[in-house]
C-alpha cells in the first residue's frame, strides 16, 4: 500500500527541514548594512569569468567598506556558484535572496542564467545587475528590476560592422559564432547590423559549445569569399578559430567581441590573432588613470591581471555603493530607483548612466586590436551616442 | 579533398581514444566514462611537464603515459576490482565510472585553474600549402604519432606476455585462469594500458584544442561513438570508426549544418546501433582485442 | 601421484561431490566416468584449483594441494585442458601454444617444448599463423592438448575431449592421449564416453551422484554390468 | 489490526498535515523552492525507476523528455495561448511519441549499446532545440513562460507552487506505486530479470519494453511542463547530458527497484548538491565521492539497505514506524 | 488411459550450427497424456530441438504441427497461450523476485491486464489479481513450495528453483510441458517428489516432454523413449525396448575400439 512510502516521503521532508533550521540560523541583520548577492559560475566552463569576477568584487567591497564609500551603509557580499546553469543559478538567486537576504543581485554571466535569475528576482522583487551578460534578449523584455553594466551587444556589433565598413572598406563579410546564449544573439546583431549598414553577409555559420575542429566551417567561409570574419564567442575559441583560419590560409580580417577580450586570447591564438580587431570595455595597460590605479590594487591583490569582467564586475559595486548612498535606504524599491538615476561617476569602464530598458550607455567602447602581446587601443566610442 | 584531410588528424585521436574504451570493454566488460577525463590529465600533465619543467616533447609524452596509467591502475584496483567482486549491475559500474569522471575533472580544475593553457606544438603549426589544399605540421604529428601508438598497442597486445594474457583473459576468462594468468592483474594492465592511451591522445590534441580542464568529456563522447560504430572490442574497428567519425563530422561540419553537425553523428550512431548492433566495420562475428 | 580424500563441494546451495576419493598414479591414465551430472568436471575443477572444496583434502606429491588458487596450481605443473575445448578463438595458433607456456620462463626448454608439441600434432604445424577460432573441432581439442602441453606439466587433467567430436576424430585424439602417457605424463580423464575411456585406462572409478560407486582396472571394468547399469538407470 | 497498522494511520494523518502545512513553517522561501524543484525531479526519478530499475532499460537520456516536456507546453502556451491544464496531457503525449521512437530501437540494444542510444537521443534534443532557433529561440531560450492558474487563482509564489507540484508528485508517486505492484510491474521486473524467460511464459517483450520507455517518457515530460512555468524560462542549458546523468544518479542512489527510493534519492542528491555548494571547488569531488561509495557499498542504493537494518529497526519505535518492511508480501 | 491422439508432431526437422549438423531431419510424435522422454549423450542436440519447438531457434527445414495446428517459428510469445510451456536446462527464473511473482509471471497470459482499473485501484483489477494469485497459489501446492512463496528464489536451494520453474510453467495452463533436465542437481529425496509430481500431472491430462540424463528416472516415468545421437533419432519406444536397444548402449557408452 502507498502508506509504507507515504512515510518515506514524510522522513525526507522532515530531514530536509532539520537541514533548513539548522542552516537557517546563520543570517543576523546589523543595522546599516546592504547585503550584496553574487551569483557566477565559478566551476563548469566559464569558471574563470566567475572567479574574475568574484575577485574583483570582493576588492571593490574592501575598498569601500575601508574609505566608507557608501555612506553610512556596510557592504557585505555573499557569493554563490551556479556552474553557468540556469536551474541552478535560479537555485542560487533564491538562496541569496531568501537566506542570506541580500538587497540586491549581482549576475549572472550566462545570459541563460541570468534570464532565470530574473524570473527569481522579478517575483521577489529585488534589484539585479548583471556585469556579464551581454545578450539583448535580457533588457529586451522591460524587466524593471534588472540593470546591466555590461555592454549591450548591439552597441558592439554595430560599432564593429561600422568600422570594418567605414574604415577596412570591407564590403563582404561572414560570421562565425557560438551557438551559445553569446553567440546566437551575436549572430542575429551582426547580420542586422550588416544590413543597415549596407554590408553584404556572405556566410553565417556557427558552432557548438565545445567543439574543437572548425576547419569545415572557415572552408565554408573561404568557399563564399568573405574578407572579414566576425567572431562571437569566448576567446578559447576565437584563438582556435584564428589558429586554424591561418592553418587553411584563410587570411581575411578577423573581428571580435567583449566576450573574447582577454590577454588569454593573445596567448593562446599567438601569430594567429595579430590584428585581429575586437570592441571591449577595458583595457588593462590604458593610460587612463582610473584603469591604471585598478589594476594596480587587482595585481596587487591577486598577482594576475583583471579581465574585462572583472573591470565590469568591480565598476558594479561603486554603482551599487553609490546608490545605497543616494537613497540612504536598503528597499528594494528605494535602491532601484537610485540605480536608475545613476549619474556622474567616473568609473573604470565608463560613466554610467541606464537607459530606460536598464542597459548602461555611459560605458566607453573600446576599438580594439592585438599588437604584439597587447591590446592597442585604435578608438574609443561612448555608447550613448 | 581538404574537408577529408582535415577529418584525419582528429579521426586519428578520435581512433587513440576508441581503442582505450575497446581495450577495457572487451577485457573487462566496464564501459569506463572516466576514459575522456585520462585524455584531460594526460594533457594537463604533458603541459606542466614542457611548459613548467621544460621537458622536451617525447619524455613528456611517455612520461604523462606512465601516470595515468598509474591512475588507471588505482581507478582500477580501488573502484572496480570491488564493485566486481560485489557482482555490481552494470549500471552500478557505469556510476562508479562517472564518479571518478566528476571526481577527476574537478581536481584537476583545483590544480590547474580554469584557464585554457596553451600547449605549444612541438613541431610548430605553420601550414604546410601543397596546391589546394593545406595541412600543418601538427596535424601530420597527430598521424603519425597517432598511427605510432596504435601500433605500439598492437605490438604489445599481439607480441608481449602481458599483451598476449590481456587478449587471452578477453576472449575466454575462465581458459586464461587455466592457463595461470592472473585476471586482476590483466585488467589492472587493461585499465593502465587504455588511461596511457588516453594520455597520449591528450597530448596529441593539446596543441590543437588547448588544455583546459573539461576538454575531456567532448573527446571522451566522440571517442566512445567512434568505438561503437567500429565495434566496440574489436581494434581494427575502432581505428576505422576513429578516422571514419572523424571525417564524417569534417564532412558533415562543412557541408550539410555545422550546428546540427553532432546530431548527425549521433543520428548515424542510432541507426548503426539499430541495423548492426556489432559496428560498421565488423563483417563476420565479432572480433575481440 | 595425486589423492583425492573424501572431497566435498558444490555450487552455491547445492552439493555436488560428497566426499569422493581416488588416486591417480604417476605416469598412467586414470579415468573418471559417470552420467552427465554425476560430478565428474566438478571434481576436476576442484583439482584445477577453479572451484574449492568444502571438505576433504587434494594432495600432489605429498603436498596438500586443496586450498590452492588455479594459478598456484598451474605453476606446480598441472594443467587442465577445459571441457569444450576453450581455444582462444582471436589467436593464432601459435599465440594459443604460447599461451599455453604462460608461466614459464625458461625460453630454451619452451621452444623445444613447442617444436615437441608440433612433432605431436603435424596438423598444427601447418596452421601456426591461423586463427585458432577458424580450426575445425578436431583440430581445436589438439590445439587445447597442445597448449596444455606446453606447461611442460606433470599432471594432465583432461574434460571430456571427446564431446562434439566425429568417431573418427575421436579415435585421432585417444592416440595423442596415449602417446602422452607414453612420455610418462599423468593423466586424469574425465570422459563419457566409457568404453573409450576403459579401453585406454590403467585405473578407472565411475561416479555416480558425487560417490565413486565403482572402481577397477579399465579392462576389468570394460566387461562390467554395473558400469552400464550406472549410466542407463537399470 | 497490529500495532503496525494502528500507529501507521496515525503516522499518515500526522504525515499529511504535516506536508500540507509544511509551506506555513518554512519561512525560508529557498528551501522550498528546493523542495519545488526535487519534488519536479522526483517525477523524472519515478519514471526512469519504473524504466531502469524495475524493466531494467538504462537511460542517460531522460533530459530529452524532460526538454520535451518544457518545450511543448511553454511553447503552446506562449503562442496559442492555452491554459496549462491543457498544455500538459499535450506535452506528456508529445514525450510519450517521443519514447515510443527511441523505445524501438532500444528493443534490439542492451548494455553499453543501449546507454549510448539514449545518451545520443539525449544530445541530438537538445542540439535540435538549440539549433532551430525558429522556434525555440535557441540559446537564449524561452522567457515569459506564463503562470499557470487554478480554479482562477494564479499559482505565483513558491507557497501556490509547492502545493501544485506536491498534487503532481503525489498522483505520480500513487500511478507509479499502482503500475509497480501490479502485473505490469511484475512484468517489467521479469523482462529485467531474464527477458527469454519472460518472452517464453508468454510475456509481449518488446511491447512492455516500450511501454516502459513511453511511461518514463511521460513522467518526464509532465516534470518538464511543471518546469517550465516554475522556472518561467529555459533554455538548452537546462537540458543537458549532465542532467541526465543527474537523474540517474538519484534513480540509483536512492534505489532504482522501488518507488520510495526515486523520492529519496532525487530529495538527497538536489539537497545535498545545493548544501555541497558552501564547499566551493571540492564539492563536486564530495559528490561524486558519494556516488562512488554509494554504488559499491549500497549496490541496491539507500532503500535497498532498509531490510537489512529490519532488525534493528523493529526495537525502534520511531524508526519502525518509517522504515521498516514487512518481510514478505502484503 | 492411454490415448492415441497426437498432441505433438514434429516433422523433418533440420538445424545446423556452422559446421556442426545439431539436428538432422528429426520427426517425431508425442502422444496426449504421455510422459515422453528424450535422451541422448551430450551434444545430442536435445535442448536445440527444445529451442526450436518453443520457437527460439528457427529450424533451417521442417515443421511443427500443434494439435493439428501448424506452429509458427522465432514468436516464442505466443507459444504459451497456444498452450506450450517449458523450463529450462540451466533455471531461467527471475532471480531477484519473489517465489511467488515467478510463478505469476507463468499466468501472464492467462488474466487481462486492465491498466485503467490497476491504476484506479479498481475492481476488476483486484479481481484478476485475485484469481491470478489463487491460480499460482494452487501451482506452488501441487509442487510443494506454499511455505516459500514469500522467499526470494535466489536464496532457495538448487532444488527448490527446478521446483519453482515447474510451478511458473504449471501456472501457464499448458496442454504440453516441456521439461529440460527437470532432475539436474536434484538429491534423490527430491528426485522422489518431482517423480511424483510428474506422475499426478499426467493423471491430471497434461502432457510432459522431458530431456533427463538420470536414467533411472527417465526409466521409471516415461511411456515412451526419444534417443537422439549427433542429431539424428536413432530409436524410439518403450523403455524396455530402449533399455535392450544396442544403438543405445553403444551411444551412451561409446563404441570402444
Amino acid at each position: 500500500m502507498l502508506k509504507k512510502y507515504a512515510k518515506l516521503i514524510g522522513i525526507i521532508i522532515m530531514l530536509v527541514m532539520m537541514v533548513v533550521s539548522v542552516a537557517g540560523c546563520g543570517g543576523n541583520t546589523a543595522a546599516k548594512t546592504i547585503k550584496i548577492g553574487v551569483v557566477g559560475p565559478e566551476s563548469g566552463g566559464a569558471a574563470q569569468l566567475g572567479q574574475g569576477q568574484r575577485k574583483a568584487i570582493q576588492l571593490a567591497v574592501d575598498e569601500i567598506n575601508a574609505k566608507k564609500g557608501a555612506g553610512e551603509y556596510k557592504l557585505e557580499v555573499f557569493f554563490e556558484d551556479d556552474e553557468g546553469n540556469p536551474t541552478k543559478s535560479a537555485s542560487a538567486t533564491n538562496k541569496l535572496i531568501q537566506q542570506s537576504k541580500v538587497n540586491i543581485i549581482i549576475g549572472a554571466i550566462h545570459s541563460s542564467a541570468t534570464l532565470a535569475d530574473m524570473v527569481v528576482t522579478g517575483r521577489a522583487g529585488i534589484p539585479q545587475i548583471t556585469a556579464g551578460s551581454t545578450g539583448s534578449s535580457i533588457t529586451e523584455q522591460g524587466n524593471k528590476w534588472l540593470f546591466r553594466t555590461a555592454v549591450n551587444d548591439e552597441f558592439q556589433a554595430n560599432a564593429l560592422i561600422k568600422y570594418a565598413k567605414e574604415v577596412k572598406g570591407i564590403a563582404k563579410i561572414a560570421t562565425f559564432t557560438a551557438a551559445d546564449d553569446y553567440g546566437q544573439s551575436g549572430a542575429k546583431l551582426l547580420a542586422a547590423a550588416a544590413k543597415k549598414q549596407g554590408v553584404e553577409l556572405v556566410a553565417n555559420p556557427t558552432y557548438n559549445n565545445g567543439d574543437k575542429d572548425f576547419k569545415p566551417q572557415l572552408l565554408t567561409i573561404k568557399e563564399q569569399g568573405a574578407q572579414a570574419i566576425f567572431m562571437w564567442g569566448l576567446y578559447t575559441d576565437a584563438a582556435l578559430i584564428a589558429k586554424q583560419s591561418r592553418q587553411l590560409g584563410v587570411n581575411v580580417q578577423l573581428f571580435g567581441a567583449s566576450g573574447m577580450a582577454a590577454l588569454k586570447l593573445i596567448e593562446l591564438g599567438g601569430d594567429a590573432v595579430q590584428g585581429l580587431i575586437l570592441t571591449q570595455t577595458f583595457l588593462p595597460d590604458s593610460k587612463d588613470a582610473k584603469v591604471k590605479e585598478f589594476v594596480t590594487k587587482y595585481k596587487a591583490k591577486y598577482q594576475e591581471n583583471p579581465i574585462p569582467h572583472a573591470a565590469q564586475a568591480y565598476d558594479t559595486v561603486y554603482i551599487i555603493a553609490a546608490a545605497v548612498k543616494k537613497a540612504n535606504s536598503t528597499k528594494p524599491e528605494d535602491l532601484r530607483t537610485a540605480l536608475t538615476k545613476t549619474a556622474g561617476l567616473k568609473l573604470v569602464t565608463g560613466e554610467p548612466k541606464f537607459s530606460n530598458r536598464g542597459d548602461d550607455i555611459g560605458k566607453y567602447l573600446l576599438i580594439t586590436t592585438i599588437k604584439g602581446p597587447n591590446f592597442e587601443l585604435i578608438k574609443t566610442v561612448n555608447t550613448a551616442n | 579533398m581538404q574537408y577529408f584531410l582535415n577529418g584525419l588528424p582528429i579521426g586519428a585521436i578520435y581512433a587513440v581514444v576508441a581503442l582505450s574504451y575497446s581495450l577495457i570493454y572487451t577485457s573487462s566488460g566496464v564501459l569506463n566514462w572516466s576514459q575522456g577525463d585520462m585524455v584531460m590529465l594526460g594533457a594537463y600533465i604533458g603541459f606542466t611537464l614542457t611548459q613548467v619543467f621544460h621537458w622536451s616533447f617525447t619524455p613528456a609524452l611517455l612520461a604523462s603515459m606512465v601516470v595515468v596509467g598509474l591512475v588507471g591502475v588505482i581507478v582500477q584496483r580501488l573502484i572496480l576490482k570491488p564493485l566486481r567482486e560485489r557482482k555490481a549491475p552494470p549500471i552500478n559500474v557505469v556510476i562508479a565510472t562517472l564518479g571518478v569522471a566528476i571526481i577527476t575533472r574537478n581536481i584537476a580544475l583545483a590544480i590547474w585553474g580554469p584557464d585554457a593553457q596553451v600547449f605549444p606544438s612541438p613541431v610548430g603549426d605553420k601550414p604546410l600549402q601543397l596546391s589546394m589544399i593545406s595541412v600543418t605540421h601538427q596535424d601530420i604529428l597527430v598521424v603519425c604519432v597517432g598511427i605510432l601508438v596504435m601500433a605500439i598497442l598492437q605490438y604489445f597486445l599481439k607480441y608481449t606476455k602481458e599483451g598476449k594474457a590481456l587478449r587471452a583473459v578477453a576472449q575466454d576468462r575462465r581458459a586464461a585462469v587455466l592457463m595461470g594468468v592472473d585476471t586482476q592483474k590483466s585488467d589492472a594492465v587493461a585499465f593502465a594500458a587504455s588511461a596511457a592511451l588516453g594520455a597520449s591522445a591528450g597530448i596529441l590534441v593539446a596543441p590543437i584544442f588547448f588544455v583546459t580542464f573539461n576538454m575531456g568529456a567532448g573527446i571522451g563522447l566522440k571517442g566512445f561513438v567512434a568505438a561503437v560504430i567500429g565495434g566496440l572490442g574489436s581494434i581494427p574497428g575502432s581505428i576505422a570508426g576513429g578516422f571514419f567519425l572523424g571525417t564524417l563530422e569534417s564532412l558533415a561540419g562543412g557541408q550539410i549544418s555545422s550546428g546540427y553537425r553532432d546530431a548527425i553523428t549521433f543520428a548515424l550512431l542510432i541507426l548503426v546501433l539499430w541495423l548492426k548492433p556489432s559496428g560498421l566495420f565488423i563483417t563476420k562475428s565479432r572480433q575481440k582485442v | 601421484m595425486l589423492q583425492v580424500e573424501a572431497i566435498k563441494a558444490g555450487y552455491g546451495t547445492t552439493q555436488v561431490l560428497n566426499g569422493v576419493t581416488f588416486v591417480v598414479e604417476t605416469g598412467k591414465i586414470t579415468t573418471l566416468i559417470g552420467a552427465n551430472g554425476a560430478g565428474k568436471t566438478t571434481t576436476l575443477n576442484c583439482i584445477a584449483g577453479v572451484l574449492q572444496t568444502t571438505g576433504g583434502r587434494i594432495t600432489w606429491q605429498g603436498r596438500e594441494i586443496s586450498s590452492l588458487s588455479a594459478r598456484e596450481i598451474v605453476r606446480i605443473g598441472i594443467a587442465m585442458i577445459p571441457e569444450g575445448r576453450h581455444v582462444f578463438p582471436q589467436m593464432t595458433v601459435r599465440e594459443n601454444l604460447e599461451m599455453g607456456a604462460y608461466v614459464r620462463s625458461d625460453t630454451m626448454q619452451i621452444k623445444r617444448d613447442f617444436e615437441w608439441v608440433l612433432t605431436l600434432f603435424p596438423k598444427l604445424k601447418t596452421r601456426l599463423t591461423q586463427m585458432a577460432g577458424t580450426l575445425s573441432g578436431g583440430e581445436q581439442q589438439m590445439l587445447a592438448v597442445g597448449r596444455a602441453l606446453m606447461l611442460n606439466p606433470e599432471l594432465l587433467l583432461m574434460d571430456e575431449p571427446s564431446m562434439g567430436l566425429a568417431p573418427i576424430v575421436v579415435q585421432e585424439v585417444f592416440e595423442v592421449i596415449k602417446e602422452i602417457e607414453r612420455m610418462g605424463k599423468t593423466i586424469l580423464l574425465v570422459e563419457q564416453n566409457a568404453a573409450l575411456a576403459l579401453s585406454i585406462a590403467h585405473t578407472a572409478y565411475v561416479i555416480e551422484l558425487g560417490n565413486i560407486v565403482l572402481s577397477g582396472s579399465g579392462q576389468s571394468l570394460l566387461t562390467n554390468r554395473e558400469v552400464e547399469k550406472a549410466y542407463l538407470g537399470l | 489490526m497490529d500495532i503496525y497498522r494502528l500507529a501507521g494511520r496515525k503516522f499518515n494523518i500526522i504525515l499529511l498535515a504535516i506536508v500540507l502545512l509544511l509551506p506555513l513553517f518554512i519561512s525560508n522561501l529557498y528551501y522550498l523552492h528546493i523542495i519545488n524543484l526535487a519534488g519536479i525531479y522526483t517525477l523524472i526519478t519515478l519514471g526512469l525507476n519504473l524504466l531502469s530499475g524495475y524493466t531494467g532499460q538504462v537511460s542517460m537520456g531522460q533530459a530529452a523528455y524532460f526538454a520535451i516536456g518544457t518545450y511543448v507546453s511553454a511553447l503552446l502556451m506562449i503562442h496559442f495561448q492555452i491554459s496549462f491544464w491543457l498544455a500538459v496531457p499535450a506535452a506528456i503525449l508529445a514525450a510519450g511519441v517521443f519514447g515510443a521512437l527511441i523505445g524501438i530501437p532500444a528493443m534490439k540494444l542492451s548494455g553499453p549499446y543501449l546507454v549510448l542510444a539514449t545518451v545520443g537521443f539525449g544530445e541530438i534534443t537538445r542540439l535540435v532545440i538549440l539549433n532551430w532557433t525558429a522556434v525555440t529561440k535557441g540559446a537564449a531560450g524561452l522567457t515569459a513562460i506564463p503562470l499557470p492558474t487554478f480554479l482562477s487563482i494564479k499559482i505565483t509564489s513558491e507557497q501556490d507552487f509547492y502545493y501544485l507540484i506536491i498534487a503532481i508528485v503525489f498522483v505520480g508517486t500513487y500511478i507509479a506505486y499502482r503500475l509497480a505492484h501490479s502485473k505490469i510491474g511484475r512484468t517489467f521486473s521479469a523482462i529485467r530479470e531474464d527477458e527469454l524467460a519472460a518472452e517464453a511464459m508468454g510475456v509481449p517483450v518488446n511491447m512492455y519494453k516500450i511501454a516502459a520507455f513511453v511511461i518514463s517518457a511521460m513522467y518526464a515530460g509532465m516534470a518538464g511542463s511543471l518546469f517550465g512555468v516554475f522556472a518561467g524560462v529555459a533554455s538548452p542549458d537546462n537540458f543537458t547530458f549532465d542532467d541526465s546523468v543527474a537523474f540517474l544518479c538519484m534513480s540509483v542512489v536512492g534505489g532504482n527497484r522501488s518507488i520510495a527510493g526515486a523520492i529519496i534519492g532525487t530529495f538527497l542528491l538536489t539537497v545535498l548538491s545545493e548544501a555541497l555548494r558552501t564547499f566551493q571547488a571540492y564539492r563536486l569531488v564530495i559528490y561524486g565521492g558519494i556516488l562512488i561509495f554509494t554504488v559499491i557499498y549500497m549496490p541496491q542504493g539507500i532503500y535497498g539497505m532498509a531490510p537489512i537494518f529490519n532488525k534493528w529497526i523493529e526495537r525502534q519505535p520511531f524508526a519502525k514506524l518509517l522504515f521498516w518492511q514487512k518481510p514478505s508480501r502484503e | 488411459m492411454e490415448s492415441t491422439e497426437e498432441i505433438l508432431q514434429i516433422k523433418h526437422i533440420s538445424k545446423r550450427f556452422g559446421g556442426l549438423q545439431a539436428l538432422d531431419n528429426i520427426s517425431l510424435t508425442v502422444k496426449t497424456n504421455t510422459v515422453h522422454g528424450i535422451i541422448g549423450p551430450n551434444g545430442a542436440g536435445k535442448t536445440t530441438l527444445f529451442n526450436v519447438i518453443t520457437g527460439m531457434i528457427q529450424p533451417d527445414d521442417g515443421k511443427l504441427l500443434f494439435l493439428q495446428r501448424e506452429l509458427p517459428f522465432l514468436q516464442p510469445h505466443k507459444l504459451v497461450p497456444a498452450g506450450i510451456a517449458r523450463t529450462f536446462q540451466n533455471i531461467r527464473l527471475f532471480e531477484s523476485m519473489t517465489v511467488l511473482d515467478n510463478v505469476l509471471i507463468g499466468q501472464h497470459v492467462h488474466t487481462p491486464t486492465p491498466v485503467i482499473s490497476i491504476l484506479l485501484q479498481g475492481k476488476k483489477a483486484s479481481h484478476w489479481e485475485r484469481v491470478a494469485y489463487d491460480e499460482a497459489m494452487q501451482s506452488l501446492e501441487f509442487v510443494g513450495l506454499t511455505p516459500k512463496s514469500g522467499e526470494i528464489v535466489k536464496n532457495l536451494s538448487y532444488g527448490q528453483r527446478r521446483l519453482v520453474e515447474f510451478a511458473r510453467a504449471l501456472a501457464a495452463k499448458p496442454r504440453l510441458i516441456l521439461l529440460d533436465e527437470p532432475a539436474a542437481g536434484m538429491n534423490p529425496t527430491e528426485k522422489a517428489h518431482l517423480l511424483k509430481i510428474v506422475l499426478q500431472l499426467r493423471e491430471k491430462g497434461y502432457t510432459i516432454v522431458l530431456i533427463e540424463h538420470d536414467m533411472k528416472l527417465v526409466m521409471q516415468i516415461c511411456q515412451t523413449i526419444t534417443v537422439l545421437d549427433h542429431g539424428n533419432n536413432i530409436a524410439e519406444g518403450q523403455p524396455e525396448y530402449i533399455r535392450k536397444h544396442p544403438e543405445v548402449i553403444s551411444a551412451y557408452l561409446g563404441k570402444g575400439e
